[in-house]
């Protein structure tokens, strides 16, 4: 059973005692302890349950890569599924629970699934469940689904707060081990602007604890005073930014670098994580090594351990992970374990060394410790369920004929070290397979290449295969000279690797029945048998296997896995590894919160949201918004025991017998001057607007050039070279935008300046019977019929606003247009409000603008167009010219679709019964068509009730529908059913014009 | 055609003597043999000289388009050829989404036949391809969103296609998890089609790959084609790196690369390649049995039946072959999803990918012939390929058979971009005022 | 973080379309603004008034509260028969001015423009967005910037600059 | 995530500073013109997997229209340069033909 040891423990402070608690019951630790550390000091050994067959497991690594030890954190707004317990710093207060089991941890029903084992081979769904085809959806797939997924799902919103933060650096360096330090300093003495970051609490790496079992020295200091130096030489360096807490998490095109900072892990902060947004002229990737497993039966029970965890418990926390610890390896590495563990004060009944006739100081070491050395060995299969309690050993050449059982608590193991090449990798970067240390390695020569096609990103120390701690110093160095100087990492010598024989099954020649209870993918619980049941069904590609068997696929992403599954596919189809390949490696390095990616962007700072000038007054006076874009406009002003609706059609009565009121700033207002202003104005819209008067308005239309209606709006002409355009909320900005892509890629040489004026200004209708008298009222500007007809407008001051003034109408009724300094603009809404008191002035939303315009036939861009929609087919072939030899979209107008007289062109509908279609209802046509639907001719464009008429209203696209007037067609009904409509003129309301005029 | 290879079309797959048959008892019977006697799904073949039709990319759109010219027309003298493994383009890296809730006619028919034949095709192939129809609503966050999606309701009621537009209450319902009060966007209702779902999209691809290798088709991996030869308008043949290979029909179904393959074959298509980027969570428990679908703020996600959150958003705007996206669209769609769904937030990404998407120019596919004789292209799916491999496969096989356009595939030609006959089901989007 | 301030300012503004090389605009935007035609990306004030270089063909205007429109009138009248567009947009846009010793981190959470002191030293505008909106910003001395937004999302900018305080230092230029 | 430089401002803009704009050098078909030209202006595009010349606007910055030469399978980028040119200025093809030897322009 694993326990503290009684001294020793280079990371814990034990005069700082921390109580925690771990599914409910109390346990303590101390300050320095991980999560996992501390479990395993009380005890506690099994830390959660396999993926699918719901397996005991224990920790298997002490660090990111863990597969096995993942819980649930924290409660209410602060939980956290999936949370590696290996990486978690243990903090006072701590709650874990355990996950995917029921009832408990030690026994849960999904277990039985492991019994079932030889039935759910891998890919065992695709194979059946098939009949009932029903049984599917309702009863295989929600077990499924219950028996997987790991963690709880929060069950509130995330109360922590999160930021991001940009910034660039010459020289970005992942990793903090010796290789990341080293690099560091040479980076920074260079003069570069160096970012320095570390997933760990702290720097220097494995070094720590691997270099003083040997007696290796770092440029003749011992280890952990080299750290310190360079710590202390870094943090005097401004030029040079250091992160503790923070992966490097992502690599991608141009240099660009994400990196995850955990604040909270380095204590109380305001935000729990910052995403660092970097752009780095190069990246150094010194993230180390990642140690392998061995493929033997038996290898997940809980308390086989890769050998380097079990040495990291030991010395950095002081933890045994039991009191009899056999030691398998396949090369030096395990050596340095067995040597950790006497130390210790541990009993090491054997080493056994695949390989034999080994040498070197590890081994002299081990054998002045006295420690049984057993080489050409190894083991057969793991005794134990819920902990070890021996294993059988046997020769590793060989099917595994046990020649030994020694009594044991725990197995540590060590299959070699791949280096950590993901951040080269997924930028681009190609890997190459080394035999003689039986590793994938960066490939300097086809690196990932940034803007000018050079190599970016520099491997430095493990991740580039370095095997001790002296060469992970001089290639850490060497990568930050180098990229300190733009260098490419072809000019970059490899390290040396520790020379490896490759073990992937243990023993070599084991059986099916072995082979059945090795584990490579500990959280997935994939087998060698079963990548060798996918080689045998054909799924060859290294892809297919991985998805097939899912290896690799887990929340670990196959760090533990991703070789040994690749060894065994080779093996099963007689290929080489590299002729295997990789599967792709994508980001992250390990998994980030994703409130850190959303960042601060949430609540008020989700989306920005547009304010008009009179916005506050709507928010007081009980506006009902819809969203327009990011403006919020009201869609009616509901009073007392009124629905939005309702307030609606009290608008628009009010608009039509007395004076209404609708902040029409959000409208767009675009100024075209120049000598050349006409010229490009007659491009730009449809129909002649040179030829427009100064002091006059014209309504206009843009099109894109494939001739689909884009916009609309009037135009007033402000002086002999300018002209002021104003278009829909929407069109504001893509308008604008239109206009200047036009005019710097097409005419560029053409004399004309714009500029979008559209906030400067607060501009508010005032529409219906009363307008003038209102408007006289304010005083300052002669607004009579005379003096300003329907499309004209003046210039003045009006109730001591300068104030533009246009004479033009939405809604059919006598109306102005109001347009106001910005910040006038609520004062000026205020006077007309004021003034216009006993004249029943009401302030409108755009429900009621709606129903205006569509009793008056007028057409809403975004309604009755939608981007597929002619001019024609509004009946505004009258606003596009056939004098101007061009204009945008003239040529796309005339293409045979476009041109086609069968289109659906707009009319009125009116309901048989009086009652409002539904907006969107579709026209029935007759028949059906080739793929058996009922044809469709035409459809509902906007429909309302209409207060004026007392009836429902509709605007319709119908084939050839004003050549239909009269007839009766069917309209469809949400929910079935079908509506018998006639068609009718769109223009209801004062089809004469007085009114407007008036 | 050779005689020998004519069989009657509808063969139920495993019947005959080339193919095992999965079912359950069949997995008891070889777990009793340690599962040593399972065969291969499909023969590794290598390519002839000529076939009959040679498909390029074997992709769900290719292999399916394989599986119907022998189901339906009885044609099995086709390579299927691919440039990498099958299956491993965008059909294996698309967020597995299947829906038919079109707005315009054209587009409803094409994909509610896929829809349809996904509802049997586990059966059909008997291969489990999980189809899950779960429900997929599409929320309605704009009063646009609500009077488009209401008009995709009605045009839905005449195409037959089930669908409803249903209120806050229900959405709510129907995932709990959404936040629909949210104070920028509250949901004002969905469209709500309750027969659309998922399906895992590995099995798609081997499904149909075991189907025709089983039909005698040749599937051939590792195999790129490199130019295409043609005399007097005609296609002879491709040079691929195994070989020439002769033929005189021609299927280009090669997402992503379209443009390349058809610049081999001298002419070019109204397409943009772009970058479409995907990501998933850890693993959870179940808390979201549908799909949703949030085009306001842009961003749908699902629940795998393995927990994961599955999630997508927009394309990149510019031209790439990277398989790479920006990181700035996966941050769009995380925001929008957390405003969403806001217990998400403390879940972890695991992993992020991008796939190559052709974009056309009226955002719907291309089922066409083309300026070379005996060249069909299928391509232009953009980001919704994945719910047509059925029905894109039955109406391509149909114009490969019968060298013209059958009813599905009739509107998507390419003449319809000189015509300006547009199939733009982004209409329902459109907001002004 | 009591130690960064931001306030609202609200300066008179005027924007100046045209070629900005020839000397009938530079003299006239000079005589107007107090302050010569700055280079490329820069900003050139004296006191409260200056011009900001927003690109080859646009300069803004800086001028005390309530002097822009006169001063778009009077550019126009001096540079009559000279293609040009001068308009008063005072009210179109929105000013935060920002005081601290890491202001440059209350940036460089919302923009992605690289805020180090060597790469925007003193009086450079940088155009960039803030989040998720269009911004100009520039630094007038270490510890002084002003930024520049539309004046209908100036709420949005100011609760993004609110929150970036609050949220504390970097620690990566102060 | 591309950083691009803007040739009117000199700023090199990040990705998310800029708004794409499709493939550059096409040639506007106006009235008179064929059907197929019409076509061809709207909606074909040569989108070739390797150098590619495209449009991009800097619209969070001076909100100038520019070119650049790029290679879709790489996000190499041989240079930019101002939009107002109807041809690839030669300095950009000299740095395509650089690092990309024997490269032709499809026609």
């Amino acid at each position: 059973m694993s326990r503290r040891l009684e001294t020793g423990g280079l990371f814990i402070d034990r005069n700082a005692p921390m109580g925690f608690t771990f599914d409910g019951k109390d346990r303590g630790g101390f300050g320095g302890d991980t999560l996992a550390s501390a479990l395993l000091a009380c005890g506690q050994l099994v830390m959660g349950r396999s993926f699918k067959y719901h397996r005991q497991r224990g920790p298997v690594s002490c660090g990111a890569e863990e597969p096995n030890a993942l819980v649930g954190l924290g409660e209410g707004g602060l939980f956290e599924p999936n949370a590696r317990a290996t990486i978690t710093p243990l903090t006072e207060g701590l709650r874990a629970i355990s996950q995917n089991r029921w009832p408990s941890l030690a026994f849960d029903i999904g277990a039985v699934n492991a019994k079932l084992s030889k039935f759910l081979p891998a890919g065992f769904y695709y194979k059946t469940f098939l009949w009932p085809r029903a049984f599917w959806k309702h009863v295989y797939e929600p077990a499924i689904r219950r028996s997987a997924g790991l963690g709880k799902p929060p069950s509130q919103p995330d109360a922590d707060r999160y930021e991001q933060v940009n910034t660039a650096a010459d020289v970005l360096i992942a990793g903090g081990g010796v290789a990341g330090l080293a690099a560091a300093m040479e980076a920074g003495r260079n003069g570069a602007r160096v970012i320095l970051m570390e997933q760990g609490p702290r720097w220097g790496g494995r070094a720590l604890i691997d270099a003083p079992l040997t007696g290796e020295t770092i440029d003749g200091q011992p280890a952990a005073d080299w750290i310190e130096m360079a710590v202390d030489t870094l943090e005097t360096m401004p030029n040079v930014t250091m992160r503790l807490h923070t992966q490097v998490s992502g690599v991608f095109d141009h240099g660009f670098a994400l990196a995850e900072e955990r604040c909270a892990d380095a204590g109380p902060a305001p935000v729990r994580a910052r995403l660092w947004r970097i752009r780095a002229r190069r990246i150094v990737t010194a993230q180390g090594a990642i140690e392998r497993p061995l493929a033997f039966a038996g290898n997940d029970v809980p308390g086989v351990m890769l050998a380097g965890a079990v040495r990291d418990y030991a010395v950095g926390y002081g933890v045994a992970v039991g009191e009899r610890v056999v030691v398998v390896t396949a090369g030096d590495d395990g050596y340095r374990t067995a040597i950790a563990l006497v130390e210790a004060g541990l009993a090491v009944p054997a080493l056994l060394d695949v390989r034999r006739g080994a040498t070197g100081p590890l081994v002299e070491r081990a054998q002045a410790l006295g420690i049984r050395i057993e080489e050409g060995r190894g083991i057969a299969h793991v005794s134990g369920g819920q902990s070890v309690t021996g294993v059988s050993i046997c020769a590793q050449d060989g099917p595994g004929e046990v020649i030994e059982e020694i009594a044991c608590d725990a197995v540590a193991m060590s299959g070699g070290w791949s280096p950590a090449v993901h951040l080269w990798s997924q930028a681009g970067g190609k890997l190459t397979w080394d035999e003689g240390a039986a590793m994938f390695r960066p490939d300097h020569a086809r690196p990932p290449t940034g803007a000018d096609g050079s190599g970016f990103v520099l491997p430095a120390g493990g991740s580039d295969g370095a095997a001790s701690t002296e060469d992970a110093l001089r290639s850490g160095a060497e990568a930050g000279r180098l990229a300190a100087e733009g260098g490419v990492p072809a000019d970059l010598a490899p390290p040396q690797a520790a020379p490896m024989p490759q073990v992937w099954v243990m023993p070599r020649d084991a059986g099916l029945a072995l082979r059945e209870k090795m584990w490579l993918d500990f959280q997935n619980d994939v087998k060698v048998s079963d990548v060798e049941l996918a080689a045998r069904e054909g799924y060859r590609s290294v892809e297919h296997a991985k998805r097939y068997t899912t290896l690799g696929m887990a929340t670990d992403q196959g760090k533990l896995s991703n070789i040994g599954g690749l060894a065994t596919l080779g093996h099963a189809l007689g290929e080489a590894i590299p002729q295997v390949g990789t599967t792709t490696f994508r980001p992250p390095w390990t998994p980030i919160i994703l409130g850190s990616i959303a960042g601060s962007a949430t609540g008020a700072q989700f989306q920005p949201v547009r304010r008009t000038p009179m916005q506050d007054w709507h928010d007081a006076n009980g506006a009902d918004y819809e969203p327009v874009g990011q403006w919020r406009r009201p869609y009616s002003y509901p009073r007392e025991g009124e629905d939005r609706e309702a307030a609606a059609q009290r608008e628009t009565r009010a608009v039509r017998e007395a004076v209404g009121l609708l902040d029409a700033s959000t409208l767009g207002k675009i100024v075209v001057k120049g000598p050349d202003a006409g010229r490009f104005m007659d491009m730009i819209y449809t129909n002649m607007m040179s030829n427009l008067a100064v002091g006059r308005c014209r309504y206009g239309l843009i099109c894109n050039d494939s001739g689909f209606l884009m916009d609309d709006g009037v135009v007033a002409r402000l002086s002999e070279d300018t002209w002021l355009c104003h278009t829909t909320t929407g069109g504001a900005e893509h308008i604008h935008a239109h206009m200047e892509e036009w005019l710097q890629t097409e005419w560029w040489d053409w004399q004309v300046y714009t500029a979008n004026l559209t906030e400067q200004f607060a501009q508010v209708v005032v529409a219906g019977p009363q307008a003038r008298k209102l408007l006289d009222r304010l005083g300052g500007m002669d607004v009579s019929r005379e003096a300003m007809p329907f499309m004209s407008w003046a210039e003045g001051s009006l109730h001591g606003f300068d104030a533009r003034v246009f004479r033009i109408s939405f809604s059919g009724e006598v109306s102005y247009e109001v347009s106001v300094r910005a910040s006038e603009g609520a004062e000026l809404w205020q006077a007309l409000l004021e003034e216009g008191e006993d004249l029943g002035v009401t302030p409108y939303g755009t429900e009621a603008m709606h129903i205006l315009r569509a009793e008056k036939g007028y057409v809403m861009i975004g309604e009755e167009s939608d981007g597929t929609i002619t001019p024609q087919d509004l009946n505004l072939g009258w606003a596009v010219s056939k004098k101007k030899a061009d204009f945008i979209g003239k040529r796309g107008l005339t293409r045979s679709h476009l041109a086609d007289p069968e289109r659906p062109r707009l009319v009125g509908l009116r309901s048989l019964d009086g009652t409002v279609i539904e907006a969107g209802a579709q026209v029935v046509g007759p028949g059906v068509t080739p793929t058996g639907q009922n044809a469709t001719e035409g459809r509902v464009t906007s429909s309302y009730h209409s207060p004026t008429f007392g009836h429902g209203i509709a605007m319709a696209l119908i084939r050839r529908g004003p050549e239909r007037l009269g007839e009766t067609v069917e309209v469809t009904r949400i929910g079935g059913g079908r509506q018998k409509a006639v068609l009718v003129d769109p223009v209801l309301y004062d089809a004469k014009g007085d009114r407007l005029n008036g | 055609m050779q005689g020998a290879r004519q069989r009657p079309p509808g063969r139920r797959i495993g019947k005959g003597p080339g193919l095992q048959r999965y079912s359950v008892f069949a997995l008891a019977r070889q777990a009793r043999r340690h599962h040593l006697g399972w065969q291969r799904a499909w023969r590794d073949a290598q390519p002839k000289r000529a076939y009959d039709v040679v498909i390029v990319g074997a992709g769900g759109h290719g292999l399916a388009t394989a599986y119907y010219l022998g189901k339906n027309h009885g044609i099995t003298n086709v390579a299927i050829l691919e440039k990498g493994w099958l299956g491993g383009g965008n059909t294996g890296r698309n967020t597995t989404i299947i829906r038919s809730n079109y707005l315009q006619d054209a587009s409803a028919a094409l994909y509610e036949k896929s829809r349809s034949l996904y509802e049997t095709l586990s059966q059909e192939l008997n291969y489990n391809v999980m189809y899950s129809p779960r429900g997929v609503m599409m929320l309605a966050q704009t009063e646009g969103e609500v009077r488009g999606y209401r008009r995709t309701a009605h045009a839905n009621s005449l195409q037959g296609v089930a669908t409803e537009f249903i209120g806050p209450e229900r959405v709510k319902q129907l995932c709990p998890i959404i936040e629909t009060k949210g104070p920028r966007y509250p949901v004002l209702g969905a469209l709500w089609q309750p027969r659309g779902g998922t399906a895992r999209h590995d099995a798609v691809a081997w499904g149909y790959a075991r189907a025709c290798s089983d039909m005698g088709m040749d599937i051939i991996q590792r195999c790129e084609v490199t130019g295409i030869s043609s005399e007097n308008g005609h296609v002879t043949g491709v040079e691929t790196t195994r070989g020439s290979i002769a033929t005189r029909k021609l299927a280009l179904v090669t997402a992503g690369h379209s443009s390349v393959l058809a610049e081999m074959a001298g002419f070019r298509l109204p397409i943009e390649s772009l970058p479409l980027q995907a990501l998933v969570s850890e693993p959870i428990k179940p808390c979201m049995d549908v799909v949703v679908m949030a085009n306001t703020v842009h961003g749908y996600m699902s629940q795998s039946d393995k927990g994961e959150m599955v999630i997508g958003g927009g394309t990149d705007g510019y031209n790439a072959y990277t398989q790479r996206g920006s990181f700035h669209h996966i941050e769009e769609t995380v925001r929008a999803l957390v405003e969403t769904f806001p217990i998400i937030s403390r879940l972890k990404m695991l992993r992020q990918w991008g796939g190559i998407v052709d974009m056309t120019g009226d955002r719907s596919p291309i089922l066409s012939t083309t300026p070379v004789g005996g060249i069909f292209v299928n391509c232009g799916w953009g980001t919704g390929g994945f719910k047509a491999i059925p029905g894109s496969g039955w109406a391509m096989a149909d114009l490969l058979a019968r060298g013209a356009p059958g009813p599905i595939a009739g509107p998507f030609g390419l003449e319809r971009f000189r015509e300006g006959r547009m199939i733009d089901e982004s209409v329902a989007a459109g907001v002004a005022h | 973080m009591a130690e960064i301030t931001v306030t609202r300012r609200t300066p008179g503004m005027v924007l100046l379309r045209g070629d900005l090389s020839s000397d009938a605009l530079r003299e006239a935007a000079s005589a107007v603004a107090g302050a010569p035609m700055p280079e490329r990306r820069q900003a050139s004030l004296s006191g409260d008034t200056g011009i900001l270089w927003m690109s080859p063909d646009e300069a803004l205007i800086l001028l005390p509260e309530g002097r822009a429109a006169e001063a778009a009138r009077a550019l126009s009248q001096r540079l009559e028969g000279v293609h040009h567009l001068a308009l008063d947009l005072s009210d179109a846009r929105a000013v935060f001015e920002i005081e601290g010793p890491w202001l440059r981190e209350v940036l460089a959470k919302l923009s992605p423009a690289d805020l180090h002191p060597e790469a925007l030293p003193l009086l450079e505008v940088r155009r960039t967005r803030l989040a998720q909106v269009p911004a100009a910003f520039w630094i007038e001395a270490e510890g002084r910037a002003r930024l520049i937004c539309f004046r209908s999302v100036a709420d949005y900018v100011e609760g993004l600059l609110r929150r970036s305080v609050e949220d504390g230092p970097v620690g990566l230029f102060a | 995530m591309l950083i691009l430089t803007c040739p009117y401002c000199g700023v090199a803009a990040d990705e998310t500073e800029l708004s794409p704009g499709g493939e550059a050098h096409l040639h506007r078909a106006g009235p008179g013109s064929e059907d197929a030209s019409v076509e061809a202006y709207l909606y074909h595009r040569s989108n070739p997997k390797g150098v590619h010349f495209e449009r991009w606007r800097h619209a969070y910055g001076c909100g100038k229209w520019f070119h650049s030469a790029r290679d879709t399978a790489t996000n190499d980028v041989f240079g930019t340069y101002p939009a107002q040119v109807t041809e690839t200025p030669q300095n950009i093809l000299e740095a395509i033909a650089q690092r990309r030897p024997g490269w032709e322009r499809p026609q």
